[in-house]
């Protein structure tokens, strides 16, 4: 059994081993050579996930492979979605940093588990089998329950990450009831080897398993992307967890499951199917069930976020919300929107996440948007690139979110849903209401109390000025990334028609 | 006899997962689920499935759930006396909702019906899992090290104490 | 000859009970406990098809399944005596500073 | 229904031997003790004591049988029965011997030979400790309770390094039958050595099996779920009578079960000179090996402190079960190498 | 200097950014001086002003098309092809004059008044600027929705930061309705751009080809099709103009909003509207227009009267003025949709007008509210008393508001009112005569204002002693008297300029049949008259043959 056969290739899992190997020497750092310093730990946590995007960025550009029997598929959108986890990660690295010191955590279990999550996330973005699929998700769900717990003595923390266990485990259930179902009506679980069973004729029993599965599948996937009415978890957990973390989960995890998502709903349900094949019933009524979550899930994370008074609450439903349009992206069938969206929403969400973390403090007390009042004027280094982030979430041109949401509606228009774009529009303005309340409270309001400012440590400002940058650049000049989704929708073009 | 033999198990499986939905105390519901899991190894075994059979009773029973019950332990739980109302319309949401997934299911079950295959002979055994499970799912078998590593790493750091 | 649907009816019933349980149950031990039990449909629905097909990489699934599972236990359970520690209960309902 | 048949004679005259073996075993570690701290030992009931076992079984029988006020009646009865049954089955894939030939026709001493015969045992060993976790928490004592969760602790924590040393045994024997595992092991290196695995490649893994089997075992130096100088009697504290007895007998079950198995997998079982022609000697044979474990048994348990507990998990976690790793990495290499 | 002259639009655009810039470098090295930030952005502004002063001299009237066009590419992927495309017509070349006059005169006006974060607000009118010239000079309808966009976020600032006490509703208020609207054109301009590449090929959001497309049929549009993109459009203008049921932001955010924003938000942005209908909706949907037309009409007529009858019973000045601004900017819509030529004239002067007019009442009322910290008009009377100069002042402008002949007022409203009169959509004169009372009614409220708070004797002894304007604040409202009175003497000089477009857009909506069937003879003498210009233009075309009307021409 030679090693084509079994496909094994080294530099198409580079990415993934450098961060394993780099979170499996944290862990030994911690035995052999103990410190309880940040600073060593996050280095090395930064110089794997640093190795780990150059080892991603060499491959662009191979041509489209599997590898490992099947089991995973290099190309262009595995790769650009495993940067977009990367960045994420680095971005989570450096908002950590403070964190860890003021809360006396043990540093170097933390970054491990970042890592392994990143591994996950990668792996799901290049898994080309529902079992590493499942396999993917596992990894990113089981290191991100301790992450959201990190906070120890935290009762919020800890219920935190207990909700999220819990519905975690749950619609991990459910996901895997999918996959098992839709193997039994396809004999396989690899998608390739699904699409083409589907694309034939199959029987009523055979039909029928494969509906449920799907619905399963469906059901699976709307618990990891927040998607209404599979988002229950998502304000206690994002309010819960620590916010660095909070930051990571609402934009890591979430590329990674919506990657998954697209994969599976582009090849497995979104090929060109004969017309007499199983494929197309299942294909039209999974894109309609997709339409409606992503109406739903828009429309009442907007609502309920206007509600909120705790900033993270307020933008863990404007995450769902996000979810929701981006679900129209998977609706369109246009990946190159959907990456394009979470490249965009990774660095401006984070971005905001970073000033809510940094004025949130130590134990995560100043987290309401009163707390915000009059922060304006006194603070511009914090207040100023919230604006621009919060700006950027509504989708006011000019920034990294008006050219993402631009791009989603469209596709979705051009692909046909105009109703759906007419609700995405009509959500963007009742956004605008909760996102621009901030920036009434932090500028229009004095303060209620004295507050000392808050100091800006390195690391943050570094965030703060990436992610600003970020945004503009996104929003103004955009071209760049641009052609590099478009060289890669080339390079893919037979995965979705 | 065969289907005498199903219907045993699936009756104990059966009783053991109802016994978990009704109980309130969670050591009973451990205890049920070893029963149901003690079932479902006799039904592995009838389809031929020797080596799941034998590793549902390593890892379920000899560890997942005595891993429950050494929890269930130390806190030493007792019966969750209080009985609240809060999610009492759940449970007559329950009702429906379990009929309509039962019968779901339970129909296309049937529409397989048409077509006993006999039980594969060969698959079940130890040697070609194994064999499978170090070419055609080398990756997975891979990701599962990070996978508990993880797990391992995420349990120790909630439970230490400082 | 046991007929396949027998025990694909048997997995579904089991799952359904588990889901229930997982949402009516109160103490997270009894609701990871019908986690698990869901788990384990899914597993009788995977060995019956892989052993009807006589094909095996349901049986795989299976493998994967449960070192799945015992990770999720080991985490799930170090939250539940985290969250012992902190609160001295296993009652979701009592455990809810956060709204449901 | 022969084969049914005769796999239930075996049983049979399996089981008699064993327990009526258990019942001695007693009686020998108190022996034993009893020269190992300068004093005779039982010697009252029959000669040198020989009758002891038959008494202390008519004692267990007539005594009264307590129960106390315990949450859950069936659970504190059903737990001895959860301790005792498992190495009993456990019985069943050991093989005592090779074939005989009787009535014409050829009887493997050994109740029936499964393809997953290791993993079968293991699994069983995986399931006692709920005999002995029911019956810590189903006593509503302290003692007891402390007791299981030790057990249930300790038992988790060594059957991995357990089950972790057999894998270079597997790999060296490529199969998980334990009668293929012996057979494996027959034949000489050199004209003298005998192929036992505990010899050839497996020393670290034997040392590590041995070592975890005795904490499996819950026998001193791990004897902490029922050490009594802190727990009273552990987890069966609240026990008397013949849920005493079970339990008892439960933990020598075990202790033989696990003796056995080293003898199967390091030892080469049931061979030795001749064994191949006269059946009988085999089980001579492994009877001897056997015992030999047995008694290291009662040298340990009459020589060695018990550990603490902190001290336990440590060896457990932080030496056996790297040890392990290491002993896998090497016998893989090896294994390539050959 | 060379650059200067070849990228003008761009540089008028952008030197108010410049002067933000500029601004940040002062904080970032420390500089804390008011005055000297006060004085850059004096100058950042006036520089703009001046620089746009060559687009008057460098604008040839007889060139039909765009001007002082700028082109490159910006955004290319995936069929998204977005230009950076600017250029300028006879439409928006008064609205950016208009623009950077206004916003001069806005900082100035906030010299003293703005005592807390100064800076902010010098840095937030400066970004309105250039939200709102580029609004006037995109030609990509993606650029356009760009600058349309981000004209918002410094206004919402600008009335939430230094707004009075209700200033929070009304920000609020303003950025929801015209985030509304805007979104609304966003899926409008997404659904045009589709059409358009599906039909012809290439896909592009440039403004003038997707219009050429349609005119020229090769972008035909289904009826359906054509009104919802019209309405999709149209919504967002409404919004802004404000037609009369959307209206209800402005009197909010004008009150709430400080004198300089006031300025700017009655001169300005509401010009936007008016002008967003000028260019997209009457060219590219003239049939969906024409459908429409009797509808918006009577809005706007509703909107003429019923902002000046609620002017009239107000008593807070700057509501009066909020409400007058309402019922002024339904002469404008009116004039649009009258598709006459002397209406639309009269629709585009009356922007002109009511800019300025509007803007200096704006100011006005700002003078007096910081010397008595009130804009309740019976708090004041017998001003002209102690303030002559300023009353003066205020006379011209209100005059000019009312529409007194010689003043600007006057030349915007009577065209439209002969325009509508002579229309041919249905109604015509019945629109007319109610238009008209609306004028009568706005000489009633203004003046009944003017004599309440200036004649009669001093009936508040504060008033009294108020100071007469100072030189600062005689440097603000001069140059909206004086404009408007230049507006009310020499109309025809700036009409001139913007002929080729007017006419443009008036044959475009002769090519639409049916708004011409109650009076074919009508529209008859107009089509020859029409080719008759034509014919003219097409020779004043080969005049100008490089065909940009740079300032080399």
């Amino acid at each position: 059994m030679g090693m084509e056969r079994l496909g094994i290739n080294y530099s198409a899992v580079l990415p993934e081993i450098i961060m394993a190997l780099t979170g499996v020497a944290l862990m030994l750092m911690e035995a052999f050579w103990p410190s309880r310093s940040k600073r060593r730990a996050g280095l090395v946590a930064l110089t794997g996930l640093g190795i780990a995007l150059i080892a991603t960025l060499r491959l662009w550009g191979t041509p489209r492979q599997t590898a490992y029997a099947g089991m995973i598929i290099i190309d262009d959108f595995r790769l650009l979605f495993t940067a977009i986890v990367i960045i994420a990660s680095v971005l989570a690295v450096f908002l950590s940093w403070n964190f860890l010191e003021e809360e006396r955590i043990q540093p170097t279990a933390y970054f491990a588990l970042l890592l392994f999550c990143a591994v996950g996330m990668a792996l799901l973005t290049s898994s080309h089998d529902l079992i590493m699929v499942f396999l993917g998700i596992e990894t990113v769900t089981i290191s991100t329950y301790v992450l959201a717990g990190y906070r120890r003595d935290d009762l919020r923390s800890t219920e935190a990450a207990l909700k999220y266990f819990i519905l975690g485990a749950f619609s991990s259930a459910f996901l895997l009831y999918g996959i098992a179902l839709v193997y039994g009506a396809t004999r396989t679980t690899n998608l390739s080897a699904i699409q083409t069973v589907l694309n034939q004729p199959l029987n009523d029993a055979e039909r029928a398993l494969m509906m449920v599965g799907a619905a399963m599948l469906l059901i699976g996937f709307g618990f990891k992307v927040t998607a209404v009415p599979f988002h229950v978890w998502t304000p206690d957990v994002y309010e819960g967890a620590p916010t660095p973390v909070t930051a990571f989960l609402s934009v890591g995890p979430k590329a990674a499951g919506f990657a998954a998502f697209l994969r599976v709903s582009s090849l497995v349900f979104g090929a060109d199917f004969d017309l007499a094949s199983a494929g197309r019933a299942l294909q039209s009524d999974w894109i309609s069930a997709v339409a409606v979550m992503a109406i739903l899930t828009m429309t009442f994370g907007n609502l309920i976020a206007i509600t909120q008074t705790n900033i993270k609450r307020m933008l863990a439903y404007s995450s769902i919300a996000h979810a929701g349009y981006v679900l129209m992206g998977i609706v369109a069938r246009d990946w190159q929107a959907v990456a394009f969206y979470m490249i965009a929403y990774t660095v401006m969400n984070i971005g905001a996440f970073a000033v809510v973390a940094l004025i949130a403090r130590r134990g995560d007390e100043r987290v309401l948007i009163e707390d915000y009042s009059g922060l304006g004027f006194r603070q511009p280094t914090l207040s100023f690139p919230l604006t621009v982030f919060l700006i950027s979430l509504t989708g006011i041109p000019g920034t990294a979110g008006f050219v993402g949401k631009f791009w989603l509606f469209k596709s979705a228009w051009e692909a046909g849903f105009s109703m759906l774009v007419i609700i995405a529009v009509i959500n963007t303005v009742i956004s605008a209401y909760y996102y621009l309340y901030v920036v009434i409270v932090m500028f229009f309001r004095e303060a209620k109390r004295e507050i000392e400012p808050v100091p800006l440590p390195g690391a943050f400002g570094f965030t703060l000025a990436v992610t600003v940058l970020g945004t503009f650049y996104l929003g103004l000049l955009p071209t760049r990334v641009f052609s590099y989704l478009n060289q890669a929708q080339t390079a893919i073009a037979h995965l979705i028609h | 006899m065969e289907q005498l033999f199903f219907i045993i198990f699936a009756g104990i499986a059966l009783i053991g997962a109802v016994n978990l939905l009704l109980r309130r105390n969670p050591l009973y519901a451990a205890l049920s689920l070893l029963t149901t899991m003690a079932a479902l190894t006799g039904l592995y075994i009838m389809l031929k499935a020797y080596f799941i059979a034998v590793i549902q009773v390593m890892i379920y029973a000899g560890a997942i759930v005595v891993l429950f019950l050494f929890v269930i332990m130390l806190f030493n739980i007792r019966v969750v006396e209080r009985q609240t109302d809060r999610r009492g319309y759940l449970k007559w949401l329950a009702l429906p909702f379990a009929i309509i997934l039962i019968g779901q299911f339970v129909y296309i079950a049937r529409l397989f019906e048409g077509n006993p295959t006999p039980v594969g002979t060969e698959v079940g055994l130890t040697e070609m899992v194994g064999r499978k499970l170090f070419t055609a799912y080398l990756l997975p078998f891979e990701v599962t090290s990070i996978l508990i590593l993880a797990a391992i790493i995420g349990a120790v750091v909630l439970a230490q104490k400082e | 000859m046991v007929p396949m649907s027998w025990y694909l009816a048997l997995g579904a019933v089991l799952f359904t009970i588990g889901a229930i349980s997982v949402i009516v149950k109160r103490d997270i031990l009894s609701m990871l406990l019908a986690i698990e039990l869901m788990l384990n449909s899914v597993n009788l629905t995977l060995v019956t098809f892989s052993s009807y097909f006589q094909e095996l990489s349901g049986q795989i699934l299976v493998f994967f399944v449960m070192v799945v599972a015992a990770a999720e236990a080991g985490v799930g359970l170090a939250i539940v005596v985290l969250l012992f520690r902190n609160r001295q209960t296993v009652d979701v309902d009592q455990a809810s500073m956060l709204k449901l | 229904m022969d084969i049914a048949l005769e796999a239930a004679i075996k049983t049979a005259i399996i089981l008699f031997i064993v327990l009526t073996f258990l019942a001695y075993l007693v009686l020998f570690e108190r022996k034993i003790l009893g020269w190992i701290q300068l004093r005779v030992g039982p010697n009252r009931v029959g000669p040198w004591g020989l009758l002891q076992p038959l008494a202390d079984l008519l004692k267990f029988i007539a005594k009264e049988d307590v129960t106390p006020n315990t949450p859950n009646k069936v659970l504190f009865a059903l737990a001895p029965a959860l301790a005792l049954v498992p190495p009993l089955m456990a019985l069943a894939v050991i093989p005592f011997g090779s074939t005989v030939e009787l009535l014409g026709r050829k009887i493997a001493l050994q109740i029936t030979d499964i393809n997953v015969g290791l993993l079968y045992v293991f699994a069983l060993g995986s399931l006692e400790v709920y005999g002995i976790i029911l019956a810590g928490w189903s006593s509503n004592s302290k003692y007891s309770l402390l007791g299981g969760l030790r057990s249930a602790a300790q038992m988790i924590s060594y059957e991995l390094a357990l089950t972790l040393s057999v894998a270079g045994v597997l790999i060296q024997a490529g199969t998980l039958s334990l009668s293929e595992i012996v057979r494996v092991q027959s034949g000489y290196y050199f004209g003298v050595i005998p192929r036992w695995h505990v010899f050839w490649y497996q020393p670290l893994g034997f040392i590590i099996f041995f070592i975890a089997a005795v904490a499996e075992t819950n026998r001193v130096p791990f004897d902490l779920p029922e050490a009594e100088s802190e727990l009273v009697a552990g987890y069966h504290t609240e026990y008397s009578s013949i849920k005493f007895a079970m339990f008892f007998v439960g933990e020598y079950a075990a202790m033989f079960v696990v003796s056995a198995l080293a003898t199967t997998l390091f030892l080469g079982g049931w061979t030795g000179p001749g064994a191949e022609r006269v059946p009988l000697l085999g089980v001579l044979y492994f009877s001897l090996k056997t015992g030999f474990f047995l008694f290291v048994y009662i040298w340990l348990r009459g020589t060695l402190p018990r550990f603490r507990y902190d001290q336990l998990m440590q060896f457990g976690w932080k030496f056996l079960v790297p040890m392990a790793f290491v002993n896998i990495f090497i016998s893989s290499a090896l294994a390539l190498w050959r | 200097m060379e650059f200067v002259i070849h990228h003008l639009l761009t540089v008028i655009v952008f030197m108010p950014t410049v002067g933000v810039v500029i601004l940040l470098l002062h904080r970032l090295f420390g500089g804390k001086s008011e005055a000297l930030m006060r004085w850059i952005a004096l100058w950042v502004a006036v520089i703009t002003f001046i620089l746009s002063l060559p687009l008057i001299a460098g604008f040839d009237r007889l060139h039909p098309g765009m001007q002082f066009v700028e082109r490159v590419p910006w955004i290319r992927s995936f069929g998204l092809n977005v230009d950076y495309y600017l250029g300028i017509d006879g439409l928006s070349l008064w609205l950016i004059i208009l623009t950077t006059v206004l916003t001069v005169v806005s900082i100035l006006s906030g010299w003293r008044v703005i005592e807390h974060h100064v800076r902010e607000f010098l840095i937030f009118m400066l970004l309105l600027e250039t939200g709102v010239l580029g609004v006037f000079v995109s030609l990509d309808m993606f650029l356009f929705y760009l600058f349309w966009e981000i004209m918002l976020v410094p206004m919402y600032f600008l009335i939430g930061v230094w707004g009075a006490e209700r200033r929070i509703y009304a920000a609020i208020k303003f950025i929801i309705y015209t985030m509304a609207g805007s979104v609304l054109m966003l899926v409008a301009i997404i659904s045009l751009y589709y059409l358009n590449a599906q039909a012809t090929g290439q896909p592009t959001f440039d403004l003038v080809r997707i219009t050429e497309n349609l005119r020229t049929g090769i972008l035909h549009l289904d009826p359906r099709v054509e009104f919802w993109l019209f309405l999709g459009f149209a919504l967002a203008f409404f919004v802004k103009v404000p037609l009369f049921p959307l209206h209800t932001w402005l009197p909010d955010a004008h009150v709430e909003a400080p004198t300089a924003g006031s300025v700017m938000l009655a001169g300005v942005l509401l010009k936007m509207g008016t002008y967003g209908l000028l260019r997209f909706n009457l060219p590219m949907f003239p049939h969906a227009a024409a459908e429409l037309t009797t509808p918006i009409c009577v809005l706007a007529i509703i909107g003429i009267i019923y902002g000046a009858l609620v002017a009239m019973v107000q008593p807070d000045l700057k509501k009066l003025v909020a409400y007058s601004s309402v019922s002024h900017m339904g002469f404008v819509v009116l004039g649009t949709f009258a598709h006459t030529e002397q209406a639309l004239h009269g629709a585009i002067f009356q922007m002109l007008s009511h800019g300025l007019a509007t803007g200096g009442l704006f100011l006005a009322v700002g003078v007096i509210y910081e010397r008595r910290h009130t804009r309740l008009i019976a708090e004041f009377g017998g001003l002209g008393q102690s303030m002559p100069v300023y009353t003066g002042m205020v006379g011209i402008l209100a005059l000019a508001s009312i529409g007194l002949p010689l003043l600007s007022g006057f030349v915007g409203e009577f065209l439209v009112l002969v325009g509508t009169f002579t229309s041919p959509i249905e109604h015509a004169r019945a629109f007319t005569a109610l238009a008209a009372t609306g004028m009568i009614l706005s000489a009633a409220y203004i003046l009944w204002m003017f004599q309440r708070v200036f004649f009669g004797e001093i009936t508040h002894p504060e008033n009294a002693t108020l100071p007469d304007v100072n030189g600062r604040e005689k440097a603000t409202l001069l140059p909206t008297v004086a404009l408007v009175i230049v507006l009310g003497v020499v109309p025809n000089w700036f009409m001139r300029k913007m002929d080729m477009t007017v006419l443009a857009l008036e044959r475009r909506m002769a090519g639409v049949a049916e708004i011409h069937q109650p009076r074919r003879e009508l529209s008859d003498q107009r089509v020859s008259a029409s080719t008759a210009l034509v014919n003219g233009q097409s020779v004043t075309e080969e005049v100008t043959a490089d065909g940009n009307g740079t300032l080399g021409n």
